[in-house]
C-alpha cells in the first residue's frame, strides 16, 4: 500500500513533527509517542527517495523520537526515593526537552509569519530616488576616519535594484521613442555613407537598450539580405567590418 | 493645542523629497527645521496627517528604521504595480523567512543557535539573507571558534516596514491555545461560557 | 467646469513621485492614467493649482522639456542649503554608497555601465568617489573612445575593514534566491511520487 503524504515542503524535522501534531490533532503537551514516531517513520520512508543533505537531520530527529518512546516504556521506578526531597521532584517527563524545542520552533515559525504579512504590508509603498542635491550647491564634507560597513555597500545596492525595477518602465518603456526596424536601416545607410561606405560592426552597438541592438541588428540582417551591404571579416576573431554596396555590383554573380 | 505654520510644514515637506529613499531621521529633521527633537516631531504628524486626510494626495509619511520617508499611498500600488513588466513581489522563501526571525528576534545571534532551533543547517539561507541586506555581521562571539554573530540591519527594518527593532510585534510567548483549532475554539468557547456565569451571579 | 476626481489627482502625484527627475510626458501620464492628451492636461493643471495654492506644500508641478515632474517650490531653496550643510550619516551619500556597491562588485567596470544599472548618470558621485581615494582608474577599455575602467583601492579596503576584494560578501541580483532546496524538494518529491502512483496502477 502506498499511503498519501500531503504533498508539502518541510523546513526541517521540527517542521515536519508540527505538521504532524497539527494534522493528527495532537496534544502537543501530551504527544503520544508511539502515534507520533510511527507516522514520522512513515514519512521520512516517504522522503528516503529523495538524496537529501537534510535527511541526517531528519534521522536524529527520528532517533530521539525512538529514545524517548522507549524511554516511557520504561517502569518507574518508585521506591528510590532516598530523601524527602524526593516528593518535589517531578517524575522528569522525557517528552519535556522536545516539547520545548518545538514550541519554540513554533514561535519563531509564527513570527517569520507575521514578519511576512509585516512586508507585504510595506511592499505597497514606493518611495523615490534621492533629489541631487548637487544642483543647489557643494555638499558640506563632514571627513572622517570611521571604518565604514561593507553591509551598507549590499544595502545601497539592493535599493538600488528595487530602484531599477521602479524606473525601467517608467522612464525607458514608455517613454521610448521607437525606431522601426526601416528607420534604422536608413540609419545605418546613412552612417555608411558618411563614412565612405563601411565602418565597423562594433560602432553600430555601442548605445542603446537590448531592443534598440535588437532592431539594429535586424536592420542589418534585412540589409545583408537585400544585397544592400555585406559584412566582412579577415580573419578569424578579427573585427567584422559593414560595407556598403557599390552601385552596379551585385554580388558576385 | 499649539498651531502649528504652515510654511514649515511645507518646508519639511520639500526636505522630505529631497532625501526621498533615504529618508531623514527625527534628529535630521530637528537640525534641518532648526527646532528642537519633539517640535520636529509634532510638525511631522502634522504633515502625515494632512496625507491621510487628503483624497487628492498619492503620498504619505512613514517612519521605518528610525527614518521618515515619503511613500505613495498604498491605494496606489496596484495601478504603479501594472506599470511593471513582471512585478516581483517579496520572493523570500519560508527558510529565509524563519532564520530572518530568529535574527531579528535573537539578535546578536550565532549560526548554530539558529541551526539548533530550527533543527535544520540555515547556512544558505543565512548567505541569502546577507546578499539581500537584510542581516549583517555584528561581531564575533569570544568562545572557540569565534563564531560570527548576526544581527539585522537598517534595510531589513526599511523593507518590513518596521519603525525601529523594539517595534517587532512581541513573540507568543505562551501559545497552549494556537495547538490545534479544535483548542483554540475551546477556550473562547469557555470564556464565553465563564462570562456569562457571571452575569448571572451578579443578578 | 468639469469636476475632477480627486482620487486621479493622487494617483497622478503617486505616478510622479515615484518618476523623480526624469519626470513623465503629457502623453505617458495619459497612458498611466488610461484617459486622453487632453484630460491628462487638465488634471495635471489642477494638481499644479493645489500644490500652488496650498501655503503648506513645499513640492509643486512644472512642466520643463515636455516632461511634467515635482520639484521643491522655489520659495524653500535657501532652506534646502542647510540639507547641504548637514548631509546625511557617514560623509559619503546614498549615491556614492551605491556607486561604490557597483565598482567593488563589478570592476573593472566603465562609467557607462555604471550609468546604466542606475539609471540616472553618476559622474558627480564617481568624482568624489576618486576624490576619496575609494576608487582609481584601472586602465581603458579596448573599445571605441577607450572609456576608463574604475576599480577600487587600498583604501576602500582598509575602510571598509576588508582583507581582499574577495571577502566581500556574496550579492543577489535577481530576486530568486539561488538557494532553492525548498522547490528542488518539491520536484523531486513529486516524481517520486508520480512514480510510485503509476506503479500502484499496474497492480
Amino acid at each position: 500500500m502506498t499511503y498519501k503524504v500531503k504533498l508539502e515542503a518541510f523546513e526541517g524535522p521540527l517542521d515536519l513533527l508540527l505538521h504532524l501534531i497539527n494534522r493528527l490533532e495532537i496534544d502537543i503537551y501530551d504527544i503520544p509517542m508511539a502515534e507520533l514516531t510511527s507516522q514520522y517513520i512513515e514519512h521520512l520512508h516517504a522522503m528516503r527517495v529523495l538524496e537529501l543533505d537534510e535527511l541526517s537531520e531528519y534521522l536524529v530527529l527520528a532517533a530521539t523520537l525512538i529514545e524517548i518512546k522507549s524511554k516511557m516504556l520504561l517502569p518507574v521506578h518508585e521506591g528510590e526515593a532516598l530523601d524527602d526531597s524526593s516528593e518535589f521532584q517531578m517524575e522528569d517527563d522525557p517528552r519535556d526537552e522536545l516539547v520545548a524545542r518545538l514550541i519554540e520552533y513554533k514561535r519563531y515559525k509564527e513570527a517569520a509569519n507575521s514578519l511576512k504579512e509585516s512586508a507585504d504590508d510595506r511592499a505597497v509603498h514606493f518611495t523615490k530616488i534621492p533629489g541631487d542635491l548637487s544642483a543647489y550647491g557643494e555638499i558640506a564634507e563632514t571627513e572622517s576616519d570611521e571604518k565604514m560597513n561593507v553591509f551598507d555597500l549590499i544595502g545601497a545596492f539592493q535599493k538600488m535594484l528595487e530602484r531599477k525595477k521602479l524606473r525601467a518602465p517608467l522612464s525607458a518603456k514608455i517613454m521610448k521613442s521607437e525606431v522601426s526596424v526601416s528607420e534604422k536601416m536608413d540609419n545605418i545607410m546613412t552612417l555608411l555613407e558618411r563614412r565612405g561606405g563601411r565602418c565597423e560592426f562594433d560602432t553600430l552597438f555601442e548605445e542603446g537598450d537590448v531592443e534598440d541592438l535588437v532592431v539594429t541588428f535586424l536592420s542589418l540582417l534585412e540589409l545583408m539580405k537585400r544585397l544592400d551591404i555585406t559584412v566582412l571579416q579577415e580573419d578569424n576573431f578579427d573585427k567584422m567590418i559593414i560595407k556598403a554596396r557599390v552601385e552596379g555590383h551585385y554580388g558576385n554573380h | 493645542m499649539e498651531i502649528i505654520d504652515e510654511r514649515i510644514i511645507g518646508m519639511l515637506e520639500s526636505f522630505l523629497f529631497i532625501a526621498g529613499d533615504d529618508g531623514l531621521t527625527l534628529k535630521h529633521i530637528a537640525t534641518l527645521l532648526q527646532t528642537d527633537d519633539e517640535s520636529a516631531a509634532v510638525i511631522a504628524e502634522q504633515l502625515r496627517l494632512n496625507y491621510e486626510g487628503r483624497a487628492d494626495s498619492g503620498i504619505t509619511l512613514r517612519l521605518y528604521g528610525g527614518s521618515y520617508r515619503l511613500v505613495t499611498k498604498g491605494e496606489f500600488a496596484d495601478d504603479i504595480l501594472r506599470m511593471l513588466e513582471n512585478p516581483t513581489r517579496n520572493s523570500i522563501t519560508q527558510a529565509s523567512l524563519e532564520v530572518l526571525a530568529i535574527i531579528a528576534y535573537k539578535q546578536p545571534v550565532t549560526r548554530v543557535e539558529i541551526d539548533d532551533l530550527r533543527g535544520v543547517k540555515s547556512d544558505g539561507p543565512i548567505q541569502t539573507l546577507v546578499a539581500k541586506g537584510f542581516i549583517m555581521e555584528k561581531g564575533r562571539l569570544e568562545s572557540s571558534g569565534r563564531p560570527i554573530l548576526y544581527g539585522t540591519t537598517e534595510l531589513f527594518l526599511d523593507k518590513f516596514g518596521l519603525e525601529s527593532i523594539e517595534m517587532l510585534p512581541p513573540l507568543i510567548e505562551n501559545d497552549e491555545e494556537s495547538f490545534g483549532d479544535t483548542d483554540l475554539f475551546m477556550t473562547k468557547f469557555q470564556e464565553a461560557f465563564e462570562i456569562t456565569d457571571e452575569g448571572g451571579k451578579n443578578d
